[in-house]
Order: structure tokens, then C-alpha cells, then sequence
């Protein structure tokens, strides 16, 4: 068992749990690599909390075993595990001072006095928290509190960070400034992260590897890159990507598709080799090129524009390609009014197809 | 030892009494008396002893009224055996009536020291109230009922009467005596015999009982001793009640004969129930307790307390043998009753707690209604009958 | 450091589950068991003490035939109904009245709360002295010339019932009154704005919008106040002693009255288990209720 | 678009006024609303201005005046005697007694019942565990039951434990009687502050009693305030656990209140029922009027979410 | 001045409001035009719900006046200013069913019976809310919740509709799609509507005109193109655009700018003709051309990589020009690591330049 988790942090074994009759994760398994930042995206209650609840021991698994460092800790309590949390809602105690807040842990853990001052200093200096280490929760922004919620997990000097959509109560702005920050303490401190959320953005732009939940099992595990490019099924790519995927349903026929548009895949890269039935195609808006670009594609088709959506840098338009909706971004500078008729185009290399039973991709 | 003592000895005159006969045990005795009165009365008092004895945490002693109210917690064993004490005072050979002794007796053994005599059956009258009507004292029933619309008048309440449930059937058992008679009283309450119960005269009794509703009308009055206070004041003309009213009349300063009047039975029969106070000593660990329960029980029996414990509440006293020259005329008429063998049994002796309470619910539910005489008598016969 | 297999059931929470004994023993012991205790000493002749010589029926026969028991139930229905009206009407115009941005809310609602802070004998002491014939009201009405003017609750068996309520509310409704200004201030300030703007008069809101969206704030004011009804004890004692005559006897007062001074405490049991049921029946519909709306959320 | 219901804005044509807001400060609706607070507040103020004024005549006044008067000549005698004179049965200090009994009441009953049912909403909200809910639900349906019911069951279990009489049985009395409520009230409040409060605590290594202690405890000053009002409140003015479960010579207050007012020896002192009144009202309807806010928030934060 | 007020639906004068000592608005004028879609946006707590309640009526003006189709409005009920309002917690009245919320304020208004009939028809159409009507809006999910809110507004017939944020409470996903039916509404409907919200996505998708506002009162009003392109000030600048436009601070001398880079602003379109001194340049980081594409540009730099954030469809750079922060939006189909070293380049066409000491567009 150790060698197989070799270079593995955390290790969940066919975890499950229910409240009651309600399944809501079901046989999961999930191998987190040293190091690794893997990103735990989904619908709001897909059971990705749960999930990280149940790494942290806040929350007894029905079933399976979850393994961190090697060992099995499914019984150990949380402040055994070698885990450190950050909370959406920051979770700081209020009457503490954020000295008093980063060091807590320590204290119950009757860590040395000098250790203590030690580690708070060092955590302190990290975030940048030295001004703050005085003042109360209650006089700090949301992104101070953000931090020292960090800084209460950095100082336990633990191998495996969980995050539990720790910026969803930040504003937008907020939000983009500390992503940054946290993609900078991952690449400094190299530590195993797990991190919960919902938001796409801070998935594609944080995470080494991605996870994407649903119904409480996994459907995709994979780089940011693969799974915008290569969605696993319908799902996925109904989810990743905003305004998500146009899918078109139709029919697969000798290297054929037919549907709203009729297209020759030859180019695309099918995992299997095809065979003809009812599939559907994926066009994400931003592979959509239109104007004189799109005259040298391979597919091409003509839709009609609905609304125009100037977002500044882009521009978003819904279309309706016959009678399927169909959404296409372009670039900020272009100009489209509500009526055109658009002529777009495409390149097969960068499509998707589906079974349409299965949902799989080809 | 401390020796607490609960009682529901509050108002004016009894609290007097209490205080002389705990002068007289601290001066007797090396114990120390500690009061523990609860105002109301009895039916406020009574549960909170009941649940304390029960509860396992007794006084020292407890006043009750002598006859069926302690059986229950005798018979459990929750109450000092005196039989030992009463053995070595010689009690059987003074207490008159030996009734009261009997009260006391369960199986053979002695478990409670009567203290005084109570006979509800008086009828006081305030000679000040008749005379503003410009009226004889009534010493009557019927004298009161004539002189009432004279009172009336004068803006003079006829009766005083306190509406709570054992002051209406106080007066009721006042009626069934005197009207009725010792045997009449006997049939009903003791025998329970079904035909006096349903018999005419008691019929007319209950008649009698709404015509004293009418009388009392007006009066609002709820404790006994308001009632007796409008007799002092003057602005009532009669109460029908115990013999402890007359401790108000002494602490007001009135005495028998000139300022207040009083007769026994409504002016009817004049027999009084023998019923009264007894004390009780709960079962008690603590040995020194057990000795000042013994104290006590020496001292109420005794001479000195008799005299002074009842001279100030107007009771009369249990013994046979004690003088009593100084009393006043009404006392006087009552131990020339009690001399006289004119005795009755209380209330308390012949009935559970359960029919007396149902009684007095009903005789409460009476005054304070418009219920029928009819009505109320029947309901009376069934309580009565239903008694297990 | 790592254990290999799951701990014992019985002792996982060790420490919630001792720390929660207090509780767990005062629901079984105290509420359950002596509930239950009572249930069945109703069924037996117990009469000073308790014994278990059981008569089926017997007590549940006789209470039901007893004057005092029906006149007491007369009253605590006419009572629970009338205060319970009157309560979550007076309840509720003090707390829109209160909700109009006044100046002095705070006065306001301290003066209409404060007698909750205080004892039902307190209460009950001070409304006697105040419907005392001789210098209350009534004292008052014939010293201003009206000599004939009569209002003696207290010694009236039709208006003893009257008297128990001004006292009840007096002390009561402020409670309401809170319970209900916090419901009020719980309604979306935008629902208000919805209905300036659609035209809605003041009051049609009220009754139309905001009453229906209190529901549940009226359901507990109905219950607590149905609670305190069924309890009604302490201002009856204080304040009448049941009287006049047995006119404002109420159950709880049947049950203390019965198990202790008539020292029938079978009669009381079963006095005391109607009582239970009554509970029941408010409570279980409630709990159902809420259970309920929870299900939909 | 000018339609029946909703025509074009009915406001006033531009050219027109265009002065000073009209005056909203005192309009019919805002009199009648005054009005409708005043007549209400004359109605629960009425008793006690009553029972002021009565406490501070002497009863020659009484009986002839008008009980709503202010007195022509104020005597203190009555609160004096209502204090430390007044009798039931031969004990003649009045209430001071009864005063100090229900504060060696109060305090340790106020604060084990809050302790108790601290620690209870705790673990009812953070430690849940099988059953938990049905105890409780079994608490609150027993918050409802009359107290009369469970009198006589509780005198045989006092009994049993050896409490009955004592000081430490009444105590135990209100902790059991005290607990649904206000385990609900820190049920409700500890469930409103973030689980992930709790979550953090126990990855930081935090057992049962540190969470509690050093976690939840310090931050929760404002309802333990309201829980102490509210019991300080109640159980200073129980009547009929202090008669029963008590013995004379440790009547709280309100029993003492209740011994005098009934002890009738010659007429009744009404001024001086109405000091012993205000003097046993005096506690609770102090911290009444100290914690203000506070009292009103418990009770709708014990009420309203119940 | 009515005449000033043609083509003007809602105008604003002069309007001010506090709250005790509070200014919360002060002296705001703003014309709304017939037909016109405007946004009023602003960070949280500058006054937009209270402005917007200034012109429905609910709240009254300290000062100033409103004027509604032409006629002072100033002092009148909300009912009789001809407008309709949404909320963002919807404001349903949860008892009624939907048809009830949509008839209850035409019921009161006394409109027969038929014609309500008709009027409730049309707008369930129009919102597609047929087949709810029956139902309670507990029975709703929120996008139709905020459909019934919408439609409340719409039986009314009223010329100007009111929105206060009415997406906020909605995922992301739902709130793009009522955004487009939104838009999709206004084009049909052609109303008067004036919609607040704190989100810059919203407000450039959808309004006509958009106005920034800041501690209750208007920095911009312009259309979105202007406020993207020609930012008023560097309020505005920072304010609008995520991630916001890299500002530069630096020195204006002789049309030539010094600072983290210099650069020659021949080309750039001045307001009014160049003064020397303090200034703040701002490029977009979406205008920021890299690798060959840079060359040509007359501006030109390089900066170090720090964080590299794919994002799908395009890719946030956050580098670092010398000692200043700066940001730089690429293709997502771009590669570029942390630490790469990359060319950029810029238009000055494209550039904005701000007064250092007056913040104001040069
Ligand atoms: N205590 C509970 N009892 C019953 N069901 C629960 C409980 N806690 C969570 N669930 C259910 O478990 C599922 C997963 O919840 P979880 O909190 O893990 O979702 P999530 O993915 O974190 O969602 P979100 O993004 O909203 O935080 C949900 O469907 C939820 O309803
Ligand atoms: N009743 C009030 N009393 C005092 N200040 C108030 C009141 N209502 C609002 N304010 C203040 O007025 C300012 C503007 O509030 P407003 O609600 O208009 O902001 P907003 O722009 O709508 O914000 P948000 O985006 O958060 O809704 C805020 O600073 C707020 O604190
Ligand atoms: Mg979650
Ligand atoms: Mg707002």
C-alpha cells in the first residue's frame, strides 16, 4: 500500500456517504499528488464540501478510507491529519486577536511558547499580516480576514491545505487580487492543495489538476487545458466555459455531421473510432471566427443575430443558427448590430463531439 | 433543639394564641420554637405540609384539624407514635371529650396532641350594627331574618359571609346541627343515611341557605376575619362563624355581651362539634427533634398553654379540669355546652377531605350563583352518598 | 498515530453525550416519566398517597360530572378564547402602531412590556386593589357623582371572568406585542416598497400581505399564548382564589386544589391528564405544522 | 397610455409649486397613532402609578381618597414596614427575609440552568448525535406541560435524592424547569453563528470543552445576558415551586409577598401590600429596565425562531 | 421648460438627500431619455437604491426635484408616477398565487375585471409565465420569481421601470440568461428603464447609457463604449474593466511620457490640447499586443512574468514592468510560462490619460 501511494498526498478509497437515504457522494476515489494544486469544481451541492469535510475528519465517511501522507487517517481526528483549513466564511474567532487567532492551534497542540512566535512570525511575514497582528477580526477587510484565515492553516506547518471556496464571500475585484496571491504562496510553498469552488474562473486559473464533481462522483480529472478543450461528456462541457459550449445535436454519418449545420470532421481527434449515430457537436463561442477569418474554414454556416453584448475587451452575440440558439464571442472591436446575418466558420480541430446516448465524448 | 412548627395560624387572634404558646415552650423547655406559619388557610396550608411530609422533608410539627386529614400519612407511618407520651401525662384521663382523644387514636396508639376545641356552629352578632338598625340583637335565625330589612335600611349588611368554600359550608353545617339537630346531624354526615339526606328538613335547610345568600348580599367579602371586622366596624349586623372569630373581637378590644352577641346553633340546637386542632409530630431522624416533639406535645396538653393558647384565640380548651372563672360569657356558654354533654363529632371526624372539599365547592359554587335550592340539595346527597 | 479500525458507536461524542445527560434525564425522568407517572396514577383511588389500586375510569367518570371541573373548563374556554383574541389583537395594533416609526419607540415598548418582567401575584395583588369596590374603580366612578355606577368584577360571577383578562392581558400582551414588532421588522423591506408602488393603502397591506406572511410568528404567539392559558394558575390564586363562589375556578387550580387539600390525588391525576392531552392537542398540530413547512423549504 | 388605472404621473405640472415637502411631522394618522400608544400606555402604566401612590399614604388617606390621588402627605412607613415588619404567623421582618432567601435562590439557580443549558444547545447544535433531536423535542413539548402536572411526581424524586425542603432542591427544581427555554435560546444561538467557526476549532486541535470554553463561550456575552434576564426574571418571581419545594424559613420572596398580603390581622394595609408589591417587583422590574434592548431581544429570539 | 424635457422621460434636478448629518446624494442631475436603457452603477453604499427610490417616490428628497414624462413629480405617491419597480429580493407576495401578485395593484386601482384579465394574459406571455400562475412563488425557482417581479411591473402599463439589482440574488448562469431576456424585453417593450447595479458585466451588456456613480454622485454618464474607451477620470478607469487597466504613473514632457516606460503619445486624441506634468497613463491590459504582433507598435516594453492565468478562452498575465505591476490579457491558445521575459506593445490610440493631480481625462 505505501509504494502505490508514492508521490501521492491524499489518497480517498470508494468514499462514500449518505445522510440517511440521501446518497451524496457515492465509491469516490481521488489520488491528489504531491504538491499538486487540484481544484474541486461543481454545482452548488454537488457534495464537493462533503467531500472536503470528509479529507479534514470534520465529517465521519460512511464508507472508504482516506489516506494523507501515507496514512490511513480515517478515524483520526482533524487536528490529527496534518491538514490545514481555510472557510469561505473566514471562521475567525471573533474575540481573538489575529496573533491570537494564528496561534490557537498551536497552543492546544502546547507547542513551545518560542515555537509559537516563531511560526506566527514567519506566517505573519508570508501574508504580510505584521501590522494587523494586533487588531481584532472585526477591523479587518474581507481580504485581510481571508489571509489570516490562511495564516491559521500556514502556521500548523502541515503538508495538505484545504480550501473551501475560501473567496466566494469577496468581491470581484478582491477576488482576481487574491487568486493571484494564493497561485503565489502554491508556487513558494509547494504544498498539496485542495481547493473547493464554483466559480470556473478561479478553477481554469488556479489548479494543476481539475476535478469536476456532480451528484457526488467525479466526471472529469484533468488539466484546466484538457478539460476546456477535451470535455469528457456533455456534462462537462455544458459547465466549463462562459457562455458555455453551442451544442448541436445531430447525426454522425460516415465522417458527417448533420444537423443545424452539416460539417466534415475529418481533422477531429476521436478517442475511438467513429461509429455513425445520433451525436452532438460542440462549438465553443470563442472557436468561432466570423468575417473574411471565417471564409477559409472548414465549416462554415450563416446565423442571425439576436443580441449584441459588448463586455469591453469582447463582444458576446446571440445568434440563432436556424433554429438552434448559437452563441459566438468576438473580439471588442468588431462591430455587429441586432439583425445582421453573421457568417462564421470554424475548424474541426477544435470541436467536440458526443455520443448522444451516452454523453461520453467520441 | 429548633423545633419548627407550621400552622395556619395567621390572623389577628390566632397569631396571638401562637405567640403565647410559644412563650410558654421556650419557657418550659430548653427547645427553641420556630415558626412556620403559612397564611390563608387551611386549604392553602395543608398541601404545602402534605407535600413537605411527603417529600421527606417534615417540621418538627404541624397543625392539622384532628380526624381524617392525616389518617393517610398516620397510617403510612410518616407520624410520631405519642401513645408514650400520652401514657405517662395521664391524656385519657383529662381530655373531654374523649372524642378528641379518639380523633387522635389509630389501632390503639396515640399519634397527635389536640390543642384546642373548634365549634364552627356560632352565630356572633354586633350589638353597635343592631342598634343603628334600631333592632334587638337577633339571637335567632329567625330574629335575623325579621330584623333584615330594618338593617337593610340602615344600610347595615344582614349577614357577613365570606365566600370562600369552607366558610358557606360552615354555615350549611351550622344549619344541619342546629336546625336539624345532633341526631338529624349524625344520619346525615356520620350514617349517611340516604332518607335524612333527602328528607324535608334538610330540604329546608338548603331554603334557609339561599335566604342567608340574600342576606349576604352585597357583602363581597372573602376572608372570615373581613366578615368579622364589618362586625366590629358595626356595618354588619351577624357572621355565622367558629369560635375563633371571637380572638378578632378580643383584639379589637370588644367584649362578650355589650358590644358583640353571640348563641350557638343559628339560636337552634345548641350542640357544638367537637372537632378542632390537633398537632402532629412528623417522623423525624434527628433524635433531638424527636425530644422537643416530645416537649411539645407535654406542653400543649399542659394547664398553663390551655389557658392562654385558647383564652387568646377564643377556642375552648381540651381538658376537663382546668378553671376557667376568667372567660368571658361566650366561652362560658361553650363549656357550659361542652359541660353539658351537648357534643357533636366535626366534620372533619366523619367525612374524607375529598366530600368535605366537594362540599364546600358546592356550597362555594352556591353563594356564589344563582343555583336552586333544589338543585344544590340533591347534588348534596350525592356527594355526600358517594363517600367511599 | 493513525487507527486502523472505526471506534465503538456508543462512544463516539462521548463527551456531548455526558455533557447533554442533564438534558436527556430532565426529558426522560422529568417530562416523560413523571407525565407518564401521573397518566397512571390516574387510573387508581389514590387518595392522600399514591397507591396503585387501580378503578378503570372511575376518576375520568366523576370529573367529568363534577360541577367544579365543567365550570372550570367553561372558563378557561371562555378565557383562553377571549385572551387569545384579545391578545393577538391588541398584540398586534400595538406592534403596527409601534412599527410606524415613532418617536420614543423604545418608552413605548418598555411601558407595555414591563409587566412581563413581573409576578403573577404581583399582578394579581395590584388588579385586586384596583377592582376593589370600596377604592378602586368602582370608589372612583360614584365619588365623581355617579352613585348608582357599579363595577365590582372581583365579587360579580358574570364579570369575575372580565377581571382575570384585564389582569392576563395587562401582563401578557406585551409580550405578544415584541414578538409580533419583530416579526413586522422581519418582512422585506422591499415588500413594503412593492406595494407603495402598486397603490396599496397602508392598512390593505397589513391585512392583506404582511398578516398572511406572519403566519408563523402568529402560530408561536398562539401557542405561547395557549400555553400560558392551560397553566393559568398564579393570577386566579392571587387574584380571586377562584371566586366568587367557584366562579373563576380553573383546571390547573382543580388539579393543585384536588391532589393536595382534598387530598384525592387519583381525582387529581386524572384532572391533570386531561390537562396533558389538552397540551397534546395544541402542541402535536403545531410541531406538525412546522415539521411540515420545513419538508417544502 | 393615459388608461384608467395607471395614467401618466398625476403630480403637478411643472410650471407649477415646487416648494417645501408637505409636513409629515404631524398629520391625522401620525395623532392617531400617538393617540392610539398613549391610551394603550395609560393602561400599563395605570397599576403601578396606583400602586406608587397607594404605598406612599397612610391608610386614614386610603379609605377616604381617591386611589389614583397623589398622596397629600408622604409617609415612607409603609415600605418600612412592609420591609422589615411586617408579620405572618410570629415572624414579624417583613419581606428582608424573604429578599435575601430568593437571592440564595436566584443566584445558583441562575447560573447552574444557564450553565446546563449552555453546554445542552452546544452540543444540541455542534456534537449532534443519535437521538439528540428527540430529547429535545422532547424538552420543548415539555415546556408546555402545567407545572401542576409533574408537582406531586417531582416532591416523590426530591425525596429521593434527599433535596426535598432544601434550597438546593428548589435550585435543581428551576434548572429543570428553566432548561427548555433557554436551551432553545442557545440552540437558536449557537445554530446562527457559522458551523465553519466550530470546524476551524476542531481542526485546530480544539476538544468539546476548548471549542465551548474558549471558542463559542467568548463570544456569546450577549445572549448568556439575555439568558441571565430571563432567569434572573422568572425565577424571582416563581410562586408555587417556592411554596411547595421550600420550607418557611427559606420562602423566597414572592411566597413572603404572598404570606403577607393574605395575612390578615384586623384590616387590611393595603399601603403597605402595595410596598411589599413594589419591593418584590422590584428585582426583576430593575433589570427590566436596566438591560432595556437586551430583555426584548431574548424574548424574541427565544419566541420568534422557537 | 417643457420643452427642455422633450425626448426626456425621467429628469432629475438638483436632487440631494442625507440622512441626518449623512449626504447620500448630493446636487445629482441626470436625464433619462425616452426609450432609453440606463444603468446606474456604482460600488456598494454610493447611492444607487436611493437614488433610485428618489425617483419611484418611496424615499423623499431632502432637496431638489423629480420630474417623470414631464410633470413634477416631486411630492407624489409612488402609484401615481407612471412607474414599475423590481426588486432584487423579488418582494412577492408569497400567499398569493402568481396571477394574484400580477392582478393585486390593478384589483386596487379599481380596473374592471376583464381588462385585468387581459392585462395579466399579456404579460404572462410576454415572460412566459403561463404556465405558473396557479402556482405560489414559494413553487418557483428564482429566475421565475424574478419573471413575476418583472411581469408585477409590466401589468401596469407604466412608461419607466425601475430595477434595483433584480439579478444579484441568481447564480451565475441564470443571471446571464435574464440578462439577455432583459435586453431581449427592452427591445420589444421599448420602455423607459433605469436599472441599478454594482456589476460591470450587467451594466455593459445591457444599458444604452450607463452612469458611474461614487459617493452619491454621477463621475460618467456616457454609453459603455465611451466609459470602456474614454474613461472620465481614474475613478472610472480603475472602476471599470477585470481585470481594471494597468495605470501607470509617470511625467508628461513634450508629448513624450516617462515613467515605467516611456512613451512617444503622438496619436493620442487629447480632450484638450497637452499641458506638461504629473500623470497617470492607463493601457488596457486586452489592448496589450505581445510577441511578433508587438514589433510594429510604436509603444513598446518588457515585462517578467509572475503568474500566468488561463482562463479558456483567453489567458491573464500578471507580470511586472520594472517595479509596477502590470497585467496583460492574451489568446488562450498563447503560451507563456512564469519567468518568461515578454515583448509587448501598445497603440496609442488605445491609451487614456489622466491628470495625476485632478484624476480627470486628458
Ligand atoms: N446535514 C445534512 N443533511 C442532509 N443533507 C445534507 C446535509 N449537508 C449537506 N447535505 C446535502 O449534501 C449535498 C452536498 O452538500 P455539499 O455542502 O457538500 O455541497 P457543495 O457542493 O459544497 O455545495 P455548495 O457549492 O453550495 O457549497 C447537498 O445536496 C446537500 O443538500
Ligand atoms: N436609513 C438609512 N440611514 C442612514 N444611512 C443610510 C440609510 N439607508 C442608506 N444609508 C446610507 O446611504 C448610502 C447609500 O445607500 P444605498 O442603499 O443607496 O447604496 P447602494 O449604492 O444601493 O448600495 P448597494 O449596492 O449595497 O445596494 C450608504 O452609505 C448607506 O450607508
Ligand atoms: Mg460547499
Ligand atoms: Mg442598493
Amino acid at each position: 500500500m505505501r509504494d502505490e501511494l508514492n508521490g501521492i498526498s491524499v489518497s480517498i478509497r470508494d468514499l462514500s456517504l449518505g445522510y440517511g437515504a440521501v446518497r451524496v457522494l457515492s465509491d469516490l476515489n481521488l489520488d491528489v499528488r504531491q504538491g499538486e494544486f487540484l481544484v474541486l469544481l461543481g454545482a452548488s451541492g454537488c457534495g464537493k464540501s462533503t467531500l472536503l469535510n470528509c479529507i479534514a475528519g470534520l465529517q465521519p465517511a460512511t464508507e472508504g478510507q482516506v489516506f494523507i501522507g501515507g496514512w490511513n487517517v480515517t478515524w483520526a481526528e482533524p487536528s490529527e491529519r496534518g491538514i490545514g483549513m481555510v472557510f469561505q466564511s473566514y471562521a475567525l474567532y471573533p474575540q481573538m486577536t489575529v496573533e491570537g487567532n494564528l496561534s490557537f492551534g498551536l497552543k492546544n497542540a502546547r507547542v513551545p511558547r518560542d515555537e509559537i512566535r516563531r511560526r506566527v512570525a514567519r506566517a505573519a511575514e508570508t501574508l504580510q499580516l505584521e501590522p494587523l497582528l494586533k487588531r481584532k477580526p472585526a477591523a479587518l477587510s474581507g481580504g485581510q480576514r481571508q489571509r489570516v484565515a490562511i495564516g491559521r492553516a500556514l502556521v500548523r506547518d502541515v503538508d495538505v491545505f484545504l480550501f473551501d471556496e475560501p473567496l466566494s464571500n469577496l468581491d470581484a475585484k478582491l477576488r482576481a487580487e487574491l487568486r493571484v496571491e494564493l497561485k503565489r504562496l502554491h508556487q513558494n510553498l509547494g504544498n498539496t492543495m485542495i481547493y473547493v469552488t464554483h466559480d470556473q474562473i478561479e478553477a481554469m486559473t488556479l489548479a494543476d489538476r481539475i476535478a469536476i464533481m456532480r451528484g457526488g462522483a467525479i466526471q472529469q480529472l484533468a488539466t484546466p487545458d484538457d478539460i476546456y478543450r477535451r470535455p469528457a461528456n456533455l456534462y462537462v462541457a455544458g459547465f466549463i466555459g462562459s457562455p458555455p459550449m453551442n451544442l448541436l445535436p445531430g447525426r454522425l454519418e460516415a465522417g458527417r455531421f448533420t444537423g443545424p449545420l452539416t460539417a466534415d470532421v475529418a481533422g477531429y481527434d476521436f478517442a475511438a473510432p467513429p461509429r455513425d449515430g445520433k451525436v452532438v457537436l460542440g462549438i465553443r463561442p470563442e472557436h468561432v471566427r466570423t468575417g473574411p477569418a471565417a471564409e477559409a474554414l472548414p465549416i462554415r454556416a450563416q446565423v442571425d443575430v439576436e443580441v449584441v453584448e459588448p463586455m469591453g475587451a469582447d463582444t458576446l452575440v446571440w445568434a440563432r443558427l436556424g433554429q438552434t440558439p448559437f452563441r459566438v464571442r468576438m473580439d471588442g472591436e468588431d462591430r455587429v448590430r441586432v439583425g445582421d446575418r453573421l457568417a462564421i466558420g470554424c475548424d474541426p480541430v477544435s470541436l467536440s463531439l458526443f455520443d448522444a446516448a451516452t454523453e461520453a465524448r467520441l | 433543639a429548633d423545633l419548627e412548627v407550621t400552622h395556619w395560624w395567621t390572623s389577628g387572634g390566632e397569631a396571638a394564641a401562637v405567640q403565647e404558646l410559644a412563650r410558654i415552650f421556650e419557657e418550659q423547655t430548653d427547645h427553641n420554637w420556630v415558626d412556620g406559619a403559612i397564611a390563608g388557610s387551611g386549604s392553602t396550608a395543608r398541601p404545602i405540609m402534605v407535600s413537605r411530609i411527603i417529600g421527606g422533608d417534615p417540621m418538627g410539627a404541624t397543625q392539622f384539624n384532628h380526624g381524617l386529614q392525616a389518617q393517610e400519612l398516620v397510617e403510612a407511618g410518616l407520624m410520631q407514635d405519642l401513645t408514650e407520651v400520652a401514657e405517662a401525662n395521664g391524656w385519657a384521663d383529662f381530655i373531654n371529650p374523649p372524642s378528641l382523644l379518639e380523633a387522635c387514636t389509630l389501632d390503639g396508639r396515640i399519634y397527635c396532641a389536640p390543642i384546642n376545641i373548634h365549634s364552627p356552629q356560632w352565630m356572633w352578632t354586633s350589638h353597635a350594627a343592631f342598634e343603628a338598625a334600631g333592632v334587638e340583637p337577633a339571637t335567632t335565625w329567625e330574629e335575623l331574618k325579621a330584623a333584615a330589612p330594618a338593617l337593610r335600611n340602615a344600610g347595615i349588611l344582614p349577614l357577613a359571609q365570606g365566600m370562600q368554600g369552607w366558610q358557606t359550608s360552615l354555615l350549611l353545617n351550622a344549619m344541619i346541627s342546629g336546625i336539624g339537630g345532633a341526631d338529624f346531624y349524625l344520619s346525615a354526615y356520620q350514617a349517611r343515611d340516604e332518607e335524612t339526606l333527602r328528607s324535608d328538613t334538610m330540604r329546608q335547610i338548603w331554603e334557609e341557605l339561599a335566604i342567608a345568600r340574600e342576606l349576604s348580599q352585597g357583602g363581597n367579602l372573602s376572608d372570615w376575619n373581613m366578615a368579622t371586622n364589618r362586625l366590629i366596624e358595626g356595618t354588619a349586623a351577624a357572621q355565622v362563624m367558629g369560635d375563633w372569630a371571637q380572638g378578632e373581637f378580643a383584639l379589637a378590644g370588644q367584649s362578650a355581651g355589650s358590644d358583640y352577641g353571640c348563641n350557638i346553633g343559628l339560636g337552634g340546637e345548641p350542640y357544638i362539634a367537637t372537632g378542632g386542632d390537633a398537632i402532629y409530630f412528623p417522623v423525624n431522624r434527628d433524635e433531638g427533634v424527636s425530644e422537643a416533639q416530645r416537649a411539645l406535645a407535654e406542653v400543649i396538653t399542659g394547664p398553663e398553654a390551655q389557658v392562654a393558647f385558647n383564652a387568646a384565640k377564643g377556642s375552648l380548651p381540651i381538658r376537663g379540669d382546668i378553671d376557667l372563672t376568667e372567660v368571658n360569657a361566650c366561652t362560658q356558654l361553650g363549656l357550659e355546652t361542652l359541660a353539658a354533654g351537648n357534643t357533636i363529632p366535626s366534620i372533619d371526624m366523619m367525612l374524607s377531605s375529598d366530600t368535605r372539599g366537594q362540599i364546600e365547592d358546592l356550597t362555594a359554587e352556591f353563594f356564589g350563583s344563582d343555583l336552586g335550592a333544589e338543585d344544590a340539595h340533591e347534588r348534596h346527597v350525592r356527594i355526600v352518598m358517594s363517600e367511599m | 498515530m493513525a487507527r486502523s479500525g472505526p471506534p465503538l458507536r456508543l462512544f463516539q461524542n462521548w463527551q456531548a453525550k455526558l455533557a447533554a445527560m442533564p438534558m436527556i434525564l430532565t426529558a426522560l425522568v422529568i417530562f416523560i416519566g413523571c407525565s407518564l407517572w401521573t397518566v397512571v396514577y390516574s387510573f387508581t383511588s389514590s387518595r392522600l398517597l399514591p397507591r396503585l389500586d387501580f378503578v378503570g375510569l372511575a376518576q375520568y367518570e366523576r370529573l367529568w360530572s363534577t360541577p367544579r371541573w365543567q365550570v372550570s373548563i367553561e372558563n378557561l374556554a371562555v378565557y383562553g378564547v377571549l385572551s387569545l383574541i384579545l391578545t393577538l389583537a391588541i398584540g398586534f395594533l400595538l406592534a403596527v402602531l409601534l412599527d410606524q416609526k415613532i418617536r420614543f419607540e423604545d418608552g413605548f415598548r418598555t411601558i407595555i412590556l414591563f409587566p412581563y418582567a413581573l409576578s403573577f401575584i404581583v399582578t394579581g395583588v395590584v388588579w385586586q386593589w384596583i377592582l376593589n369596590p370600596d377604592f378602586g374603580l368602582q370608589h372612583i366612578g360614584r365619588s365623581m357623582g355617579f352613585s348608582t355606577f357599579t363595577f365590582d368584577p372581583l365579587n360579580d360571577p358574570n364579570l369575575v371572568i372580565l377581571a382575570l383578562l384585564a389582569a392576563g392581558i395587562w401582563q401578557g400582551a406585551g409580550l405578544t406585542t415584541v414578538i409580533l414588532l419583530a416579526g413586522l421588522r422581519g418582512i422585506d423591506e422591499d415588500v413594503w416598497k412593492a406595494a407603495r408602488v402598486d397603490g396599496i393603502p397602508a392598512w390593505k397591506t397589513y391585512i392583506f400581505i404582511i398578516l398572511p406572511m406572519m403566519k408563523p410568528v402568529f402560530a408561536t404567539c398562539i401557542v405561547l399564548i395557549s400555553a400560558g392559558i392551560i397553566k393559568l394558575y398564579d393570577l386566579v390564586v392571587a387574584l380571586t382564589r377562584g371566586g366568587p363562589g367557584i366562579a373563576s375556578e380553573v383546571p390547573a387550580k382543580y388539579v393543585y386544589d384536588y391532589m393536595f387539600g382534598n387530598q384525592n390525588l387519583g381525582q387529581g391525576f386524572a384532572a391533570s391528564t386531561m390537562m396533558l392531552a389538552a397540551v397534546l392537542a395544541i402542541i402535536i398540530p403545531f410541531a406538525l405544522f412546522r415539521m411540515g413547512r420545513k419538508r417544502h423549504v | 397610455m393615459s388608461d384608467a388605472a395607471f395614467p401618466t404621473p398625476r403630480g403637478r405640472l411643472l410650471d407649477g409649486p415646487a416648494g417645501i415637502a408637505p409636513t409629515r411631522r404631524m398629520n391625522p394618522k401620525r395623532i392617531m397613532v400617538y393617540g392610539g400608544l398613549i391610551v394603550f400606555s395609560i393602561y400599563y402604566l395605570l397599576p403601578l402609578w396606583v400602586m406608587v401612590m397607594t404605598s406612599l399614604k397612610g391608610m386614614p388617606e386610603i379609605r377616604m381618597g381617591n386611589i389614583f390621588a397623589p398622596p397629600m402627605e408622604i409617609t415612607f412607613e409603609p415600605w418600612v414596614k412592609a420591609w422589615s415588619q411586617a408579620c405572618t404567623g410570629l415572624n414579624c421582618d417583613g419581606l428582608s427575609r424573604g429578599f435575601w432567601n430568593s437571592v440564595a435562590i436566584t443566584v445558583p439557580a441562575t447560573i447552574l440552568s444557564i450553565a446546563v443549558a449552555a453546554v445542552n444547545g452546544y452540543a444540541l447544535v455542534n456534537w449532534r448525535f443519535k437521538g439528540s433531536e428527540v430529547f429535545f423535542t422532547i424538552l420543548i413539548f415539555g415546556a408546555f406541560i402545567p407545572y401542576q402536572v409533574m408537582i406531586y411526581p417531582i416532591v416523590i424524586i426530591l425525596r429521593e435524592l434527599g433535596l426535598m425542603g432544601s434550597v438546593w432542591g428548589l435550585v435543581l427544581v428551576h434548572v429543570v424547569f428553566g432548561m427548555p427555554i433557554i436551551t432553545l435560546l442557545f440552540r437558536n444561538y449557537f445554530s446562527s453563528l457559522p458551523p465553519e467557526l466550530f470546524k476551524a476549532a476542531r481542526v485546530d486541535g480544539a476538544g468539546f470543552w476548548g471549542i465551548f470554553l474558549r471558542v463559542l463561550v467568548p463570544m456569546s456575552l450577549p445572549i448568556f445576558t439575555v439568558a441571565v434576564i430571563l432567569q434572573v426574571t422568572g425565577i424571582w418571581n416563581d410562586f408555587l415551586f417556592g411554596v411547595i419545594y421550600t420550607r418557611p424559613d427559606s420562602y423566597p420572596m414572592t411566597v413572603q409577598l404572598n404570606n403577607i398580603v393574605n395575612s390578615v390581622q384586623g384590616v387590611r394595609e393595603y399601603n403597605v401590600n402595595m410596598a411589599a408589591t413594589l419591593l418584590t417587583g422590584l428585582v426583576p422590574l430593575t433589570i427590566y429596565f436596566l438591560s432595556g434592548k437586551l430583555f426584548v431581544r431574548g424574548i424574541a429570539a427565544g419566541a420568534v425562531k422557537g
